[in-house]
């Protein structure tokens, strides 16, 4: 029964993908296909913890289980298949070669949700390779020349990443005498494994000096494939470690320093080289080799520090679930702005992207914030050597990140991504949105979700504003001496000024205008003035007037001054006329 | 009631008489005959205040003071009087 | 409290104001004239009154007579220019009610203040007697009015003199060039009335000089009478000013002016001041400035009565003399 | 050497006597004038070179006059006030030659040169005044012999140029008329000394000698050209160049920042101003001014205008260093006083070069002008990268110093306004540069302009002046340069 | 007979003398003008030399001593407004010289002379007289010379405004004589001495309202001036000159003699004396502004500059008076001097270009160099720009009234200054505006000995600032006045 859930689970997709082969069952497929990883989800959902199952008789004889890190994968997984699958169906209804994406696209499918269920390294190592190589076809499905060599570029890698995880593998199980991960681990494999294990995973994750194939690889495959490849099958390689390595038992302070180092390089490495870029799916990519780096860090002080590993696993997941859910919600935006025609939906749809660029960012209280914060926290019981300098990092990642998606934000305004042409508009739309919230809401889902690990996520702060403020007030001022380089400084001073200068030209006309009133009422009143006094001859009266005043207001003073007295309710008149200074 | 204060009022008026004249007065011959009725007003609080009660002799300094002032008043009032005649002659010449 | 003269005073005080509302208030202009005149020989009898006998003469003579004479004369002008160019007086824009009722309130206010200030004033309070009846028998004259013209106060009455000459000056001034009105045709009755009349205003106006010293009358007074002599030979033609003459009038008018001001300078030193005179020749000097700016006064006066300084025009200019 | 008491009354004397005889001059005696200013300027300069030295040996001048009872026309010669003469006294030697070469054929030139001397005597005045009386009368008197000049064209650009001059200045003079008068009223003295004379009062009532600040700052921020009060200065742009010279670097706008100066140290006094708490906004003030001045002056393109903003900016920083209170600061202030004059001055004689010469008024006409005139123009670059502040030349000095001052102060601020101002000052003056170096001029100009016809003296000056600018900055460590006598002078006004 | 020459008589005889001999000898009238004034200068200056030796001097004219007689007395008030007579007069007349030289103005030039002479005299006659009613026949003298030198042009304009003049001049002085008239009810006596310590009584207060309205009226004191500026401005030139600075400051000072002897300035007369000031200040400059002849311009600025005096005059209010006089006495200098300047100057200007609309002063071709630089110097003194006479007596004026805390009195005057400042430079950019001509201007075209005197009195109102503080101490000799009599 148990076995049957797993083989549901994985070879859903493969039916699906040998279905496609027959072009009346296509439209059907096509319309199936979003609902292809849900036996693994609702498998990962229901099932009682732990939950094995074994098939001995399949090829080597084959297990299957289901523990408490493989279940969160597959449900950030199975959900992220579940999204790229109904992009997908929008997205190649019209192409020519939709049903070969199709096959290839569930045969990554089956791969990736398999190699999450597999417990020996025999299908792990299978379902690995299934994916990786069934990925060349989604990365290659342009066909037109940065396809092509993106595929080139990433086919090479997936070849020495195979072997040096098939090396890994034969060593460690020669060395364990089983198949069976979970005695790989058990039994502390010799440093040259665990060396050709990461390198073998770490293509997958994508951690400098082994990133080449990514970033060019994510910008090339359809906007579906680009959000699977990134979300969903590079944290297989985040995965194969968790499993394979035996992380939290044995040290390796060589290798772990290397990894943390290497992660620390491909955080920065990676923003250095993605704001370069034009293609704004390949900044994307860029950025995830970044993430990536952040995960290595997690890894490398595990490896350093078993003893930390307790606490850094759980972060570790989230991070992995975070980042899934975020830049496949991205990469899916990225489609769905790309089919929107009017520039007030592409305003939309661009506020809409910054909800999960500014998660992924580290917004605090997103979970970005809150990942980051954990493994900061996580990494304070790794060592004390490097913890400063992984602080720091860490918080400058993330500033790394705003920056890449800055400019990520930047590109697709600059370079506006194609669609399909009649695609329709909506359509990528439901699916993008549903990451994005899904990806916004996992600080509050994550607790439900992963119950015993999710402590360090609901214990940790929710993260400093100043990475990302300062990083997008950088981008700001970037974007602007951009602009400016664009347009010309002095040019650009002038549209600065232009409001400035324009209102101070308002202010002035209306200044003037009111001086030229004043001025036409400043002659015309005392002209007026000076006439009728002419005319009513007002000096005359002014001479008695004067003279009948100065009797009454000396007289008034005179009689005051006799009798102090006399009225003390009035004030004198002299005072009237004497202001007290 | 005695003379010097009906003289004496008598002055206040005229000279209050010559001033509502002098001030409201548009003829110019007027303007200076008010202003003629003016000084007789002022001439008589002097000459008021040099009278004494019949025994006694007036105060002969305020009746130099005056006669100074009538003949300083009649040449003021020869220049008005040539002023106007001559103002006169020249708006007749510009209008004609 | 009856004193019979208390009614005349009254009725004669109100006659004064009532003359003088008059003449203000009435239409014609000759007829405000001779209003004031009729004024004015009322006012000097009020003086005569207040015991002011030379401020009476003064007045009748010079602020009476040779004023009404000048009004009458600048009237007799004006309405000649006026009959030639048809223009009227007063052109200018008519003042509003408003304003003259406001003047004359506040000159309501101001008389009604000024009688407060009078009626608050000491009554026949301090003054100079004392000092006067001291210093009369050091003046050189028995008449005190005289004294204080011609010695106390000889400094005021040399400006006055200097206000006179400055005054034919400016007449001389403003009016050259000017053509002047016809003479008032004066018949063949005032001609005659003037050859009998002359030489009696001359023996008055010496007398008047003369008495000065000792009663009412003086320097000025004769003057004015003298001038009235000047002012009917002017009005008959008898006698035309020239422009030969004009020489013997200025020196006529700096006459007094001159003769004063060097006597005021000539005796001082010696411990005297300017206008002191030695006590010996004081009366000499006083009869000689005072018959002296008699002269002046009178053809001073005389010439204000004409105007124009006489002065040869080329032939067809302007001025007819 | 001799000893001559009246010393500062011929220095004045040499400008103050110049100009009525220059008046005089009929127009076509042109040699005589010539040699008339240039022989005043030179004797001038020889005489205030005799008195820094004196004054440097310890020997006080001070030269009273009862003007009215107890109120004393007072000349002193102490060295804040050297430090102004120097500067006035050897640029105008320098403006006049390049007067007599601007002005070769103007009509006008007897007025010109008459004024021009007055205005110097006006400025010598201010510096030596030894009282805020004095110093009013020369203010006064600086005003009136300005105006002509400014409005030297008379065309009605130029009157009106000349009418909101003396608008402004006249207004400002009639402020300070009534600071002098609350001062005098206040303090019994209106004399200049070391450390105020108004300790007593503000203990007394603050509020009155706060509110004399406000009047007396304001009334000398107006030639001083602070915000709000510089909009003047642009305007009067439009006189003949070595009059914006004079404005910009020898006489107005220096005597307005002198008198905050002099006002600061030694009316109130440095303590008493800060106990009154009124330096903080003065400083604020300031810097508003650095960066509005340096804003409006990107966006000119009329060269002139382009530096009088540029001025409205840099004058600014000399009260600023007044204002922040710091020894160090003030040590900036003073630097820049001459520094500033030394740079601007280099700036509009080369900027009146090009329109001479080139006929080439607008940044836009700059284009490969460094080819044709390779003199001026290198003086001008010269002059405009010291404004940036590059090392070594002056105004990296006076900058530094500022720089220094602010943290002295405890203003951090300050150090970013000076970059702020760096940055904008290279932006607006970088462009020009490129434009006269780098950048092909537009080759359908009809007729290439082929050498400019300007004589050596109108060459010499900005070169001279260049060359100053890179001496004040490079040597300014060495004895007699600014930067030592304003030292100097700082320990006088610290009483340190 | 061994004549002893007291200066004092000498001030008010020579001119006297010089008037008769310019009017029996009108062919030698400038000669003797000139000489007069010479000799009355020296007079003057051996007055002065007197007084600041021995202190107030007095003369009892008859040997009778006041108050029967009349005493002539010489302070240093008395000596500075002597002296500002004879120098302006002296001045005034060189240039009157080259401005009556014209052929047809034969007829001004023989009463120029004698006029001008006897005005002198009666302005002599005030600053030496110590009697109200001698005051009041002097004041008539001045009226009548000078309403002859208004309508000296005899141009319609002039002779109406010269009536206008008179009518005024009568009024005014027919008010003081009333004046005169009650302080003889109340004290019986009418020599300064007399009224010193008298009581404050109703008629005396009486007195005080006719005479100071009465000099108001002469000195034309806002509201009162409507008569001053047509008569200023249409005048000749010298006539204006003297008119604007010497003879409405003969009106001025006996206000400030009566001042300082008589009961009158209350708290409230004298806040009123400010506020008419002030208006004056306002209205006269606001005139000024709107004036498009510049003589015009001139005369109203005239009008500005007493209300500036009065203000002066009031700066302090009671208490202050015995020092405000300076201020004001200061002032009075000033404006006579660099107003008689001013309008000499916009004589020859009008002379040379021929009008004196100041819309077309830049439209001329010839620019009358030293003429127009004579009046910016008085224009100078005028605003009162340091360090003239006119800035200095500013000084004194504000200084005053904020050591009293009299603010009020203050803003009159800068709001004074800036409206002087903004109608002298209406001329001044009027001279200096060049764009406006095509044909070559003529300017700078050396001396003109015509440009001699005003430029003289011009440097002077600027120079004397610099003497303030000797001046100062020269009018208070022989102050108060009961100190030396």
């Amino acid at each position: 029964m148990q076995l049957l859930a797993f083989m549901t689970a994985f070879a859903t997709p493969l039916f699906l993908a040998a279905l496609l082969i027959w072009p009346q069952a296509r439209a059907l497929v096509w319309r199936v296909m979003p609902f292809a990883p849900l036996p693994a989800l609702v498998l990962a959902m229901l099932a009682n913890l732990p939950l094995e199952a074994q098939a001995e008789w399949l090829i080597l004889g084959l297990h299957f289980g289901l523990d408490e890190v493989s279940r969160l994968f597959i449900v950030f997984t199975a959900l992220l298949w579940c999204a790229a699958g109904t992009a997908a169906r929008h997205w190649m209804r019209d192409d020519a070669r939709a049903a070969s994406f199709g096959v290839l696209f569930a045969m990554a499918q089956a791969g990736n949700l398999g190699l999450l269920l597999a417990q020996d390294a025999l299908s792990f190592y299978a379902f690995f390779a299934l994916m990786s190589f069934a990925s060349y076809g989604l990365v290659l499905h342009m066909r037109d020349a940065k396809a092509q060599s993106a595929a080139r570029l990433y086919i090479g890698f997936v070849v020495l990443g195979e072997l040096a995880l098939f090396a890994g593998l034969a060593l460690a199980a020669s060395q364990a005498g089983s198949f069976l991960l979970a005695d790989l681990r058990a039994a502390a494999p010799s440093g040259m494994a665990v060396a050709l294990l990461i390198i073998g995973f770490g293509v997958k994750l994508g951690i400098m000096p082994l990133h080449f194939w990514l970033p060019p690889a994510h910008g090339a495959a359809p906007v579906p494939a680009s959000a699977v490849l990134s979300g969903a099958m590079i944290k297989a390689g985040l995965f194969g470690m968790l499993t394979v390595l035996p992380l939290g038992s044995v040290a390796y302070a060589d290798h772990g320093t290397v990894l943390m180092a290497a992660g620390m390089v491909t955080i920065f490495a990676a923003l250095l080289l993605g704001v370069q870029q034009d293609n704004p799916k390949v900044v994307l990519g860029f950025s995830s080799v970044s993430q990536m780096g952040i995960v290595a860090l997690g890894l490398g002080a595990g490896l350093m520090v078993p003893a930390a590993w307790a606490v850094i696993l759980p972060v570790l997941v989230f991070l992995a679930a975070h980042h899934a859910l975020a830049k496949g919600a991205l990469f899916l935006g990225t489609g769905a702005y790309a089919a929107q025609t009017g520039s007030l939906s592409r305003i939309a749809v661009t506020l809409a992207l910054l909800i999960p660029a500014l998660v992924l960012a580290g917004l605090p209280a997103s979970s970005g914030g809150f990942g980051k914060e954990a493994l900061k926290t996580a990494l304070a019981a790794g060592s004390p050597v490097w913890l400063p300098w992984l602080t720091v990092a860490l918080s400058l990642s993330g500033i790394a990140t705003t920056l890449l998606m800055a400019r990520y934000i930047a590109l697709i305004w600059r370079n506006p991504p194609k669609a399909p042409a009649k695609m329709a508009a909506e359509a990528v739309l439901l699916p993008f949105i549903s990451l994005a919230a899904a990806a916004l809401a996992l600080p509050v889902i994550w607790p439900v979700l992963a119950q015993d690990m999710a402590a360090p996520i609901s214990t940790a702060e929710p993260g400093a504003l100043w990475p990302v403020g300062s990083a997008v007030l950088l981008a700001a001022g970037a974007a602007t001496f951009a602009h400016a380089q664009h347009i010309g400084p002095s040019v650009f001073l002038a549209q600065l000024l232009a409001p400035f200068n324009a209102l101070g030209a308002r202010v002035d006309s209306v200044i003037a205008a009111k001086r030229r009133a004043a001025r036409r009422v400043g002659h015309a009143v005392p002209k007026l003035l000076g006439e009728t006094a002419r005319r009513w001859r007002l000096g005359q009266t002014a001479i008695a007037g004067l003279i009948a005043l100065i009797l009454i207001l000396e007289f008034g003073a005179g009689l005051l001054a006799e009798t102090p007295a006399a009225s003390p309710t009035a004030p004198p008149p002299a005072q009237i006329f004497t202001p007290d200074f | 009631m005695t003379p010097d204060l009906i003289y004496g009022l008598t002055g206040m008026a005229v000279f209050g008489i010559g001033l509502v004249g002098a001030l409201c007065a548009q003829d110019r011959l007027r303007r200076v005959l008010a202003l003629k009725l003016c000084s007789v007003g002022a001439a008589f609080v002097l000459v008021v205040g040099a009278w004494r009660e019949p025994p006694g002799a007036p105060d002969p300094v305020p009746h130099a003071l005056v006669i100074t002032g009538i003949v300083v008043m009649v040449s003021a009032t020869a220049v008005a009087l040539a002023l106007i005649r001559r103002l006169q002659t020249l708006e007749a010449e510009d209008d004609a | 409290m009856t004193d019979p003269l208390v009614i005349f005073d009254l009725l004669l005080a109100l006659g004064i104001v009532a003359l003088a509302i008059a003449s203000l208030s009435v239409r014609d202009r000759f007829a405000m004239i001779v209003l004031f005149i009729v004024f004015g020989l009322f006012s000097a009898l009020a003086w005569v009154r207040l015991s002011a006998p030379d401020v009476a003469l003064a007045e009748a003579a010079i602020g009476t007579g040779v004023t009404g004479a000048l009004l009458l004369k600048t009237l007799h002008h004006l309405r000649f220019v006026e009959s030639r160019t048809a223009i009227t007086e007063a052109a200018c824009a008519p003042v509003p009610l408003g304003v003259l009722l406001a003047n004359a309130a506040f000159c309501g206010l101001i008389t009604l203040g000024l009688a407060v200030a009078f009626l608050g004033a000491p009554s026949a309070g301090p003054g100079f007697d004392a000092l006067v009846a001291e210093a009369m028998p050091a003046s050189g004259v028995d008449h005190p009015v005289t004294g204080v013209l011609l010695n106390f106060r000889a400094y005021d009455t040399l400006m006055e003199v200097v206000v006179l000459l400055a005054a034919v000056i400016a007449v001389w001034q403003i009016e050259r060039g000017l053509s002047d009105a016809p003479a008032p045709a004066m018949g063949e009755v005032w001609q005659g009335f003037a050859r009998l009349v002359l030489p009696a205003i001359v023996v008055i106006g010496t007398y008047l000089l003369w008495v000065g010293a000792e009663a009412p009358g003086g320097a000025f007074q004769g003057g004015a009478v003298l001038a009235a002599v000047g002012l009917l030979l002017l009005l008959t033609r008898a006698y035309v000013p020239r422009p030969e003459h004009r020489g013997i009038a200025r020196g006529a008018f700096v006459l007094g002016t001159g003769t004063f001001a060097l006597v005021a300078l000539m005796v001082a030193g010696g411990g005297r001041v300017a206008f002191e005179y030695p006590l010996d020749h004081a009366k000499t000097l006083i009869l000689l400035i005072e018959g002296m700016v008699t002269i002046s006064i009178a053809v001073t006066l005389a010439a204000l009565f004409h105007g124009r300084e006489p002065v040869a025009l080329p032939k067809g200019g302007r001025d007819d003399t | 050497m001799m000893d001559a008491p009246l010393l500062p009354l011929f220095i004045l004397l040499t400008s103050l006597l110049a100009s009525p005889i220059l008046f005089a001059l009929p127009e076509r005696a042109a040699g005589l004038r010539t040699s008339i200013n240039l022989s005043m300027a030179a004797l001038k300069v020889a005489l205030v070179g005799w008195l820094s030295l004196k004054v440097a040996q310890g020997v006080i001048y001070d030269l009273r006059f009862e003007m009215l009872p107890g109120l004393e026309f007072k000349l002193q010669a102490d060295p804040l006030a050297i430090l102004f003469i120097a500067l006035s006294a050897v640029l105008w030697l320098i403006t006049t030659v390049y007067s007599v070469g601007y002005l070769e054929h103007g009509p006008h030139r007897a007025r010109f040169f008459g004024f021009f001397s007055l205005c110097v005597a006006a400025t010598v005045g201010i510096a030596m005044s030894g009282n805020l009386f004095t110093f009013l009368l020369f203010y006064e008197l600086l005003t009136l012999a300005t105006y002509p000049l400014v409005i030297h064209r008379g065309d009605a650009a130029a009157l009106r140029a000349g009418r909101i001059y003396l608008i402004y200045t006249l207004a400002g003079g009639l402020v300070l008329l009534l600071g002098t008068l609350g001062l005098w009223v206040l303090a019994g003295t209106t004399d200049f000394t070391p450390g105020g004379v108004l300790a007593d009062v503000a203990a007394e009532t603050p509020l009155a000698a706060q509110l004399l600040f406000i009047v007396l700052i304001g009334a000398l921020g107006v030639k001083a050209a602070l915000f709000p009060f510089h909009a003047w200065l642009p305007i009067a742009m439009v006189a003949p160049a070595p009059v914006s010279a004079l404005l910009h670097a020898v006489a107005v706008v220096k005597a307005g920042a002198f008198g905050i100066m002099r006002v600061v140290y030694e009316v109130f006094g440095i303590e008493t101003a800060q106990e009154l708490g009124l330096t903080a906004p003065l400083a604020v003030l300031a810097g508003i001014t650095i960066i509005y001045g340096s804003l409006k002056a990107i966006t000119q393109d009329d060269i002139k205008k382009r530096l009088a903003y540029s001025t409205v900016s840099q004058v600014s920083y000399i009260t600023l260093g007044v204002a922040l209170a710091s020894p160090i600061a003030a040590v900036g202030a003073l630097a820049h006083l001459i520094h500033q004059g030394l740079m601007k001055i280099t700036m509009f004689m080369a900027a009146g070069n090009l329109a001479e010469g080139l006929g080439a008024k607008r940044v836009s006409q700059m284009d490969s002008v460094g080819r044709i005139m390779p003199g001026t123009m290198l003086a001008f670059t010269l002059a405009a990268l010291a404004m940036i502040g590059l090392p070594p030349l002056a105004g990296f000095v006076s900058k530094w110093y500022l720089a220094q001052g602010g943290l002295d102060a405890g203003q951090d601020w300050v150090i970013a306004l000076l970059l702020g101002s760096s940055l904008l000052n290279a932006i607006y003056f970088l462009p020009m540069l490129h434009r006269a170096w780098f950048r092909d001029a537009a080759s359908d100009k009809a007729g290439a302009p082929g050498r400019p016809r300007i004589g050596w003296m109108l060459a010499a000056p900005p070169v001279t002046t260049a060359v100053l600018v890179l001496v004040a900055g490079g040597l300014a460590n060495a004895p007699f340069s600014p930067l030592e006598w304003t030292r100097f002078i700082v320990a006088i006004e610290y009483q340190e | 007979m061994t004549l002893d020459l007291d200066m004092m008589m000498m001030a008010i005889f020579l001119p006297l003398f010089g008037a008769i001999a310019a009017f029996i000898l009108p062919r030698a009238a400038a000669l003797v003008g000139l000489v007069t004034l010479a000799l009355t200068t020296g007079a003057v200056i051996a007055l002065g030399l007197e007084v600041r030796q021995s202190g107030a001097v007095v003369l009892p004219l008859g040997g009778w001593g006041a108050p029967l007689g009349i005493d002539l007395r010489a302070d240093g008030l008395s000596v500075a407004m002597l002296a500002l007579t004879s120098a302006v007069g002296f001045l005034v007349s060189i240039a009157a010289l080259d401005a009556l030289k014209g052929a047809d103005q034969a007829r001004e030039r023989q009463y120029f002379w004698p006029l001008w002479l006897l005005l002198l005299t009666g302005i002599n006659g005030v600053y030496l007289s110590t009697d109200i009613f001698n005051l009041y026949v002097m004041i008539e003298v001045i009226a009548l010379a000078a309403v002859g030198l208004t309508v000296l042009s005899a141009t319609r304009a002039a002779v109406q405004a010269g009536l206008e003049y008179m009518y005024a001049s009568i009024l005014g002085a027919l008010l003081f004589l009333m004046g005169v008239g009650f302080i003889y009810l109340q004290i019986g006596r009418l020599d300064f001495t007399g009224l010193m310590g008298a009581e404050p009584t109703a008629a005396l207060i009486a007195a005080v309202a006719l005479m100071f309205v009465g000099l108001a009226l002469k000195t034309a004191l806002f509201p009162l001036h409507l008569w001053l500026p047509a008569a200023h401005a249409n005048a000749t030139a010298p006539a204006s000159a003297l008119l604007s600075g010497l003879v409405v400051k003969a009106a001025l000072y006996i206000v400030l003699r009566l001042a300082q002897y008589m009961p009158f300035p209350s708290e409230t007369l004298l806040t009123l004396v400010g506020l008419m000031g002030a208006g004056a200040v306002i209205w006269g400059g606001i005139q000024a502004l709107r004036a498009e002849r510049l003589k015009l311009l001139v005369a109203w600025s005239t009008v500005a500059q007493i209300g500036l005096i009065f203000v002066a005059f009031a700066r302090a209010g009671e208490v202050g008076l015995t020092e405000s006089w300076k201020a004001a006495a200061l002032l009075i200098l000033a404006h006579g001097i660099a107003k008689a300047a001013m309008f000499l100057a916009a004589g020859r200007i009008k002379d040379e270009i021929g009008h004196d609309v100041i819309r077309d002063l830049d439209r001329a071709p010839v620019r009358p160099t030293l003429a127009q630089f004579t009046f910016a110097l008085a224009a100078i003194s005028l605003i009162g720009l340091p360090p003239s006479l006119g800035f200095i007596g500013k000084w004194s004026l504000m200084e005053g009234a904020l050591v009293a805390g009299y603010w009020h009195w203050v803003a009159v005057t800068m709001l004074g200054t800036l409206l002087s400042v903004a109608y002298f430079s209406r001329v001044l950019s009027a001279f200096l505006r060049f764009d406006r001509i095509r044909t070559p201007v003529a300017e700078h075209q050396g001396w003109a000995l015509a440009d001699a005197a005003p430029l003289t009195l011009a440097l002077t109102a600027i120079g004397l600032g610099l003497m303030a503080a000797p001046i100062l101490r020269f009018i208070e000799i022989g102050y108060p006045f009961g100190a030396a009599l």
